[in-house]
């Protein structure tokens, strides 16, 4: 039964039937979604937790062995992602389940999409094979252009017509960059490409890895890339804002990741990495700082965020990877939390400006109460797990010698408490001029909120629940000789 | 369990519970907020071992709880003034609403403090320092005055500090690597000169924001008056001594051990400054909390300027200044409170002449305003005589002069405090006006009587720091009971003086109230002479707006700069900057799409730069 | 007790030798005699010589001078002022206009007598009386108090209701704290 | 002859590329947007399949009859990528179809520089 | 340490002392005064009478406690500062607590008298008290400041902080600190008047302004207390001021002479004076007095 195969295909299979599921009965529509990714969480938790240290599990498709068959790889690392994401997917699904702007004709088409981008996320992450990464962040994109565009009073079409517009230039980049990696090795297996990728010309190899960064770095919401990220997250519905920032941009920077990591052999991409990922946090974050409406800040700040891990990754050290392994970790739980909150926060505004919540943590406690929390954890502040994953990251800065990085990350810091603390400010200490109706949170979205709630809370109080597996995860993305062999048992590495 | 972490874990039970028990009803949430106010200093003074350490690893991070006798004198503070002004606060904010909330932050800013003051590596420190930080920011803003202005500014200066101390610390990780206090200052001898400097100043710089120390002291004022009184006692006495635990240890255990002595001077000349200019904007506050506040300022900066000397008198001054300060802070604080709450308001120009109402409030602030003054016989001359004398033995002579211009002009505040709130004229508009209940009253008058004992036995205290220092490095530090010296073998002896003082007051008291005891009348405060003018009760003839015009005048050319406007010049620029800077969110399609292709190009273009092969 | 004259007791007598070379003099210019006091204080005459200095408020004043014509309307202020001072108290009534009126005698708004509404203990006449009438009239004072019958200030409370019978004659809207020593 | 000939290919294909890119830059009707993102794609598509074309090569299926003749075959991996991706393109293109739609029913223009609610 | 008894009857004896001459002195000060203004003036023992008049007036009135205390503030702080005041170098009598109390807490002590007058006039509810009061202690911040640096120049001088460790050196060195470190004198001489309170200094009493501003409601018995505390004090101030720079007095006849002569200075100045403003009185001790004080604390230093 626990077969990475399952990840993608039962996704895929029922996003495909869920029409046919809702002519059988109705309700099925909400249900069948919530098994599938149930099914997803459970199956990535059983294999990720009893997968042996340092042996990935490998799927060939269709019996072809790599390097000429595709292949899956649920190992440490990916395997972490995955889990995340199918965990993130479940508790989206959980908190959207009877989400009241989702009525049921339109929830046919909503659950659709998002089992098909969770499925394309997931296939992101697993795949060896760097053209089905290619096919499976199509699906990813395509299925998000469709909930961006969700719905239809809104300006959403124009926001997933700029997510489309920049999107479909990633692909071709990445397409492109993909053309000439074949043109030079003759293989699209990432594992074999590892090996032969000394061999090519650096100078096309460099175009080769631009192509790549700036493909891969639109999916991951680097600056100047991410022109398309505040639109989208503030017009597509509030669950969906979540998975794109937990599930859309976590596949997006895991391919960046495990392409310059794994698959491309560059030293100074790494430098460029940092570079943008420091302009991405500048600009977000200055950006999110001046912003009135709470999904547009939460977006910028999201941005931001991303950037931060690109940073984190860009040390090309164990540490930095161990730090952006956590910050993603935090990101992707906490960001989640504050999009499911605001979600329900301006559920009843028009404008969704910031100045409306005005006394709101009287009328909505408990909503409130965890979009305090969220940016509490989400600006670093201890005991909650944002602080652990903001030392880690700061530690490894230190190592890597960075110092005014350190200086500008926190500088960065500051003006994100800002932001935050002034809608906390609102929030709680306001009083309510005028009435409102609003929109208590439903029970189930009162679960998911508090799940995560208590994710961050746990991990903030004892983060040695989750530093193992991604001290594991980290040695795993660095044992590149290990991904070779254990994808490649017939060759090694010279 | 180790009894230390008993105790964060009994703090934070009890906050929980006065949360909660809040949340079901006042009666159960005041019982807890008692209980905690009762048994956690009890649980510390009987049960909680002082050489006990525990060591335990963190996501690779080793952490070490523990006392020193060094944070063991800061935490007195914490656990005498903190259970006080909780009860103080059973009375204060009987009437007000989310009193939950309120208790949570108090109780949890009092996790911070103990946290921090109990940590022997510098994550546990900032932990609990940042718990501190946010806790007492949910307070600041608790009333919801100001919170865009007030609120943003504290948050924005303490991130400011405690970001600054993350980067020392991390800095620290790199070089050391370890997170351990002892290891860094044993290490810090061999650091580079730009590492020391780096460390050495980014940790001063959060301390000493946190003690409010000149060019970063604009958040104090707002905060320390926008929060409810019953926690600002807290928040100034003992908080802000957060603030001069770390310099404390920073200064003297890196900066006096390194022989970078001009480090401690330079804080010492901040701490100086900060004294007069924070003592002269006192001077002209009209509102009393808005004047403690700045007072308050003005008091750390003789603490941080102790501190900063090095000198063993002159530490042995901060510390046992800032001992008192809580104490007399705290009364003062806990009294403006009191009239806020009985009177319904703070503003001296308005308040007057409730002494024959609140006369117990007013004793306790008259106490403390004396031992603020400085004057003695209380406890507050004492800190103040070390003060100079050590400067005075270091040869710091400008130094003196600046804080003996401090607390001259101090007295102005001092009397401005006492005459707008509590002297003048009695007004009919305040003739209801009751003492305060005795949960609000019996916190102020045992600190008051604190300070009457400390004028003459600060040996009490003495012990205690005398204790303290022996972890900054200063063994066998002298000192007696009741006689103060200094370096020069010069000395006081305050027995003589509390009994010379005390003989000639109670003679003349007996002869001035015996004398024509049954021909002397009291009149109301109308009864003045006005040239023969009749007085209506309704007319205020109380002087109190403007109190201090011919000062201000003199002093204009200094006060008409504002440190608070540069800062909001700042602010607004930056903003300006931000809102440029989103420019290039355009909302055009085409603009993103064509900044992606100008990247791609720009990338391709110096592809050679970047990879170089 | 003390002011009877034939039973002073030694200490009674320092006392007064006291209070007759200290007067403090609370001049309240009232009428047109308030000219006479700067000659009768500065170099010329120089009353210091006797004791004799300006007090500013009633509280720390022996001697409450009447300058002149006294009208209704300072009346209030004048008795509140006396009132004010501490025993013993003396006052002095100025000119011809404290003694009956003058030359104002018949006008609607200046009372005549002023013995009426407090009690004088010395009046010198003339109109006005010139600087060396004045201190004639201090010296005058000062025997009286040596002799303990200066004692305006025991009469005013002995008779306290008559007087207050008096004043409120004149003054119509009575609106003053009580007296009550 | 035959290396003009695949140059001709190569550069008709980056012509195309950049014909589309062109119009994605430079036009501000969103129909010409998403047709240059067509033509970028085709173009992208061309290169791809003269990728994969080996000089002489025949059509890449193996049968008993070519076993082991020797006889050269064109690459088959590019030819399949350029299935998937023109599948891919197809539906992106009539994703953006249908938001041109949309947008042109909300803004009553294709204009791409009048719909721009959302900036900063 | 020659027993209780001598102690005792050494306090009352300075206390009596500094009350008599405190008192002549002030009588001769209204006298010279008169002479100056071409008047005969009152008799040199004026003063115990007004006190003794005071005394003997039979009611008092008060506005409350602190009124009621506000006379015995002064009159403690006098007694008390005088207590630790070395009047003689080596007297039985007059030695008193003076070994165990230092300059500093002699500073701070002497305000102890005015800020609690202060709260007692702050009472009465008299606006003229309360501007009286605001006056006066925007004076003290003043004259405070030369005064202070003085000091500090002559405590860092000699290394000492204690009036007898000053008094011992300038007995051994044989010179006056007046001349020995000039500046600081100047500074303090400079700083004196404003101490007095005597014209153009005698803004906070200013009886045409303020009808004698923080008084102005005490009679009687309260005002004899806070006259004889008057007297006292002066008697204080002069004592300090000869035992630090004019090497302090070994019998009561060079006292006297010191002290009066010091006296005259003040007392001269103030009879041929107007009045300044209070902003002008600030402006005017932080202007050459502060010259000087820097400049004896950087003499001292250096």
């Amino acid at each position: 039964m626990t077969d990475p195969v399952y990840f993608i295909a039962i996704p895929l299979l029922t996003a495909f039937l869920l029409p046919l599921f809702g002519k059988i009965y109705k309700p099925l529509i909400g249900i069948i979604p919530g098994l599938v990714f149930a099914f997803t969480a459970y199956i990535s938790f059983d294999l990720y937790f009893n997968l042996e240290p340092g042996k990935p599990v490998i799927v060939q498709m269709a019996g072809w062995a790599p390097p000429w068959g595709i292949n899956l790889v649920f190992g440490e690392f990916s395997g972490l992602i995955v889990s995340l994401i199918t965990f993130l997917a479940f508790l989206v699904w959980v908190y959207s389940y009877n989400f009241k702007k989702v009525g049921f004709d339109n929830s046919k088409k909503y659950f659709t999409l998002l089992m098909l981008m969770v499925a394309g996320s997931i296939g992101v992450v697993l795949t060896g094979d760097i053209f089905n990464m290619f096919v499976f962040l199509e699906i990813t994109a395509i299925s998000s252009y469709g909930l961006t565009a969700f719905y239809k009073g809104r300006d959403s079409a124009e926001a997933a017509f700029k997510f489309l517009l920049i999107g479909s230039l990633s692909s071709t980049f990445i397409l492109l960059a993909i053309l000439l990696l074949y043109k030079q090795t003759g293989t699209l297996n990432m594992a074999e490409i590892a090996i032969k990728s000394q061999a090519i010309d650096p100078k096309i190899k460099s175009i080769i890895a631009i192509l790549f960064f700036v493909g891969f770095g639109i999916e991951a919401e680097m600056f100047p890339l991410n022109g398309w990220v505040p639109d989208a997250y503030s017009q597509a519905p509030g669950p969906v804002a979540a998975s794109f920032a937990s599930i859309l941009a976590k596949s997006g920077i895991y391919a960046l990741i495990r392409v310059f990591y794994t698959v491309l052999d560059v030293e100074g991409i790494f430098n460029l990495l940092l570079t943008a990922g420091l302009l991405t946090i500048i600009f977000a974050e200055f950006t999110a700082m001046r912003q009135t409406r709470l999904r547009r800040m939460l977006a910028y700040s999201s941005i931001g965020q991303m950037g931060l891990i690109m940073v984190a990754f860009s040390f090309n050290t164990k540490a930095g990877v161990f730090a952006g392994l956590f910050l993603m970790f935090n990101h992707a739980v906490i960001k989640t939390l504050l999009f499911l909150a605001s979600g329900f926060l301006t559920y009843s505004t028009k404008q969704k400006k910031i100045r409306d919540l005005d006394g709101f943590g009287k009328i909505m406690p408990f909503t409130s109460l965890m979009f305090g929390l969220g940016a509490f954890a989400i600006v670093g502040l201890p005991p909650f797990s944002g602080f652990w994953g903001k030392l880690n990251m700061l530690t490894a800065t230190a190592d890597s010698n960075l110092y005014l990085v350190i200086a500008l990350i926190l500088v960065v810091a500051v003006v994100e408490i800002i932001y935050y603390f002034k809608v906390i400010g609102r929030l709680y200490f306001r009083e309510r001029h005028e009435d409102v109706n609003i929109q208590k949170p439903t029970w189930n979205a009162v679960l998911a909120m508090s799940i995560l709630a208590l994710v961050i809370i746990g991990v903030g109080l004892y983060p040695d629940f989750i530093t193992d597996y991604l001290a594991k995860a980290t040695n795993e993305l660095f044992d590149k000789a290990g991904y070779i062999k254990h994808v490649l048992p017939s060759l090694s590495l010279n | 369990m180790s009894s230390l972490v008993i105790l964060i874990l009994i703090i934070a039970g009890f906050a929980l519970l006065s949360y909660f028990g809040h949340s079901i009803n006042k009666t159960a949430g005041n019982i807890a907020v008692f209980a905690a106010a009762v048994l956690i200093p009890l649980y510390w003074f009987t049960r909680v071992d002082f050489s006990e350490t525990v060591s335990f690893t963190i996501s690779g991070f080793q952490m070490e709880l523990g006392y020193n006798m060094y944070g063991k004198l800061f935490s007195l503070i914490v656990m005498i003034l903190s259970p006080l002004a909780l009860i103080y606060a059973l009375g204060y904010m009987k009437d007000s609403k989310r009193t939950g909330t309120f208790y949570f932050s108090f109780l949890f800013s009092i996790l911070g403090m103990t946290g921090i003051l109990m940590s022997r590596d510098f994550i546990s420190l900032f932990i609990f320092w940042e718990i501190m930080t946010w806790s007492s920011y949910l307070l600041v803003i608790f009333l919801g005055k100001d919170v865009e202005k007030t609120g943003i500014r504290y948050m924005v200066f303490s991130a400011l500090g405690a970001y600054a101390m993350f980067m020392a610390i991390v800095i620290i990780h790199r070089n050391t690597g370890s997170m351990m206090l002892n290891d860094y200052f044993n290490a810090f001898g061999n650091f580079s000169t730009g590492t020391k400097f780096l460390t050495g100043i980014l940790l001063m710089f959060g301390f000493a924001l946190k003690s409010a120390v000149m060019p970063v002291h604009v958040w104090a004022p707002g905060a320390y008056s926008n929060t409810p009184m019953a926690y600002t006692s807290v928040f100034s006495g003992a908080l802000s001594k957060m603030g001069v635990y770390g310099l404390g240890f920073v200064v003297i255990n890196l900066f006096a051990h390194a022989n970078l002595h001009f480090a401690g001077t330079i804080l010492a000349w901040l701490g100086a400054v900060t004294a007069v200019l924070a003592t002269f904007s006192a001077i002209f506050q009209d509102d009393a909390k808005k004047l403690l506040a700045y007072s308050s300022i003005a008091q750390l900066g003789y603490i941080v300027t102790g501190i900063g000397i090095g000198t063993e008198l002159s530490i042995f001054a901060g510390l046992y200044l800032a001992v008192l300060h809580a104490a007399f802070k705290g009364v003062l604080f806990m009294a403006a409170g009191a009239v806020e709450r009985q009177a319904g308001s703070t503003d001296m120009t308005e308040v007057t002449g409730l002494i024959r109402k609140m006369p117990l409030t007013f004793f306790a602030s008259l106490v403390a305003i004396i031992a603020l003054a400085g004057v003695p016989p209380l406890g507050g001359f004492v800190g103040k005589w070390m003060l100079y004398e050590s400067l005075i033995n270091n040869g710091n002579f400008l130094m003196v002069i600046m804080i003996f211009l401090s607390s001259t002009a101090a007295f102005l505040y001092s009397y401005k405090f006492l005459f707008g709130l509590f002297l003048g004229q009695e007004e009919p508009e305040f003739e209801n006006v009751k003492e305060a209940s005795p949960l609000m009253t019996i916190p102020m008058l045992l600190l008051s009587v604190f300070l009457m004992i400390t004028g003459s036995f600060p040996g009490i205290v003495f012990k205690y720091i005398a204790e303290g220092m022996t972890d900054l490095g200063f063994h066998d530090v002298n000192w007696q009971m009741s006689v103060l010296t200094n370096a020069w073998g010069d000395s006081v002896n305050l027995q003589h003086v509390t009994l010379s003082i005390g003989v000639v007051f109670v003679v003349f008291l007996i002869f001035l109230t015996w004398k024509g005891y049954k021909k002397t009348y009291y009149v109301s405060t109308k009864d003045i002479s006005s040239s023969g003018e009749v007085i209506k009760p309704e007319d205020n003839m109380t002087y109190s707006t403007d109190f201090y015009k011919p000062f201000e005048r003199v002093l204009h050319p200094i006060l008409k700069r504002k440190i608070e406007k540069y800062y909001d010049e700042f602010g607004e620029g930056i903003g300006a900057l931000f809102d440029f800077m989103r420019r290039i969110y355009t909302g055009n399609g085409q603009t993103y799409a064509f900044y992606v292709i100008v990247f791609l190009v720009i990338l391709l273009v110096f592809s050679k730069n970047i990879f170089g092969y | 007790m003390y002011n009877d004259k034939e039973s002073q007791k030694i200490v009674d007598i320092i006392q007064n030798f006291a209070r007759k070379h200290s007067l403090f003099v609370l001049a309240y210019g009232t009428g047109c005699g308030a000219i006479e006091i700067p000659p009768t204080m500065t170099s010329r005459y120089d009353a210091e010589r006797f004791g004799i200095r300006g007090a500013a408020t009633p509280r720390q004043a022996d001697v409450l001078l009447i300058t002149g014509y006294l009208a209704t309307k300072t009346l209030k202020r004048v008795i509140r002022v006396y009132e004010q001072m501490q025993d013993p108290k003396y006052v002095m009534g100025f000119g011809s206009c404290a003694i009956n009126g003058g030359m104002y005698w018949d006008s609607y708004n200046t009372i005549n007598m002023l013995d009426k509404y407090i009690p004088v203990d010395v009046y010198i006449n003339g109109c006005m009386p010139r600087p060396e009438a004045v201190i004639a009239g201090f010296v005058k004072l000062q025997k009286l108090i040596q002799e303990g019958k200066a004692d305006g200030w025991d009469r005013y409370k002995k008779n306290l209701d008559e007087y207050r019978a008096n004043q409120k004659k004149i003054i119509t809207n009575w609106v003053m704290p009580d007296f009550n020593r | 002859m035959q290396a003009f000939l695949t140059y001709s290919i190569y550069g008709t294909a980056l012509f195309l590329m950049l014909l589309g890119l062109y119009a994605v830059l430079m036009k501000k009707n969103l129909i010409k947007i998403v047709i240059g993102l067509s033509v970028a794609d085709s173009g992208l598509h061309l290169l791809f399949v003269a990728v994969g074309y080996i000089n002489g090569g025949t059509a890449p299926i193996f049968s008993p009859a070519v076993a082991g003749t020797g006889t050269v075959m064109t690459d088959p991996v590019p030819q399949a990528l350029v299935l998937t991706a023109i599948v891919i393109g197809f539906g992106v293109t009539a994703v953006a179809l249908a938001l041109v739609v949309r947008l042109y029913r909300k803004h009553n223009t294709t204009n791409i520089d009048e719909i721009k609610n959302l900036k900063w | 340490m020659e027993g209780i008894g001598y102690k005792i009857l050494g306090a009352l004896l300075t206390t009596l002392l500094a009350f008599t001459v405190g008192m002549f002195y002030a009588g001769f000060r209204r006298k010279i005064i008169a002479r100056i203004q071409n008047r005969v003036g009152p008799p040199v023992y004026q003063n115990f009478l007004d006190v003794l008049k005071l005394l003997s007036k039979k009611t008092s009135v008060n506005h409350g406690i602190m009124q009621h205390l506000a006379p015995l503030w002064l009159i403690t702080m006098s007694v008390s500062t005088l207590m630790f005041i070395p009047v003689l170098k080596d007297g039985l009598f007059f030695t008193n607590l003076n070994f165990s109390g230092d300059l500093i807490f002699l500073l701070y002590i002497m305000v102890f008298g005015p800020l609690g007058m202060a709260l007692g006039a702050g009472q009465t509810g008299n606006p003229n008290s309360a501007i009286g009061v605001s006056r006066g202690l925007t004076q003290m911040v003043g004259f405070e400041i030369p005064w202070i640096m003085a000091i500090v120049a002559l405590m860092i001088q000699y290394k000492t902080t204690s009036v007898t460790g000053l008094l011992d050196i300038q007995s051994q060195n044989g010179t006056w600190m007046m001349f020995s470190s000039p500046l600081a004198f100047i500074a303090a001489l400079l700083a004196m008047p404003g101490m007095f309170r005597y014209a153009p200094f005698d803004i906070v009493g200013a009886p045409a302004e303020l009808a004698s501003g923080p008084i102005s409601e005490f009679g009687g018995k309260y005002l004899s207390t806070m006259m004889t505390s008057g007297s006292i004090f002066a008697f204080v101030k002069l004592t300090l001021y000869v035992d630090l720079f004019m090497g302090g007095a070994s019998n009561l006849i060079e006292l006297v002479i010191k002290t009066f002569a010091l006296y005259m200075y003040p007392v001269l100045w103030g009879a041929v004076s107007p009045r300044f403003r209070t902003e002008q009185a600030v402006r005017y001790f932080w202007g050459w007095p502060l010259f000087f004080g820097f400049a004896a604390l950087i003499y001292a230093a250096f």
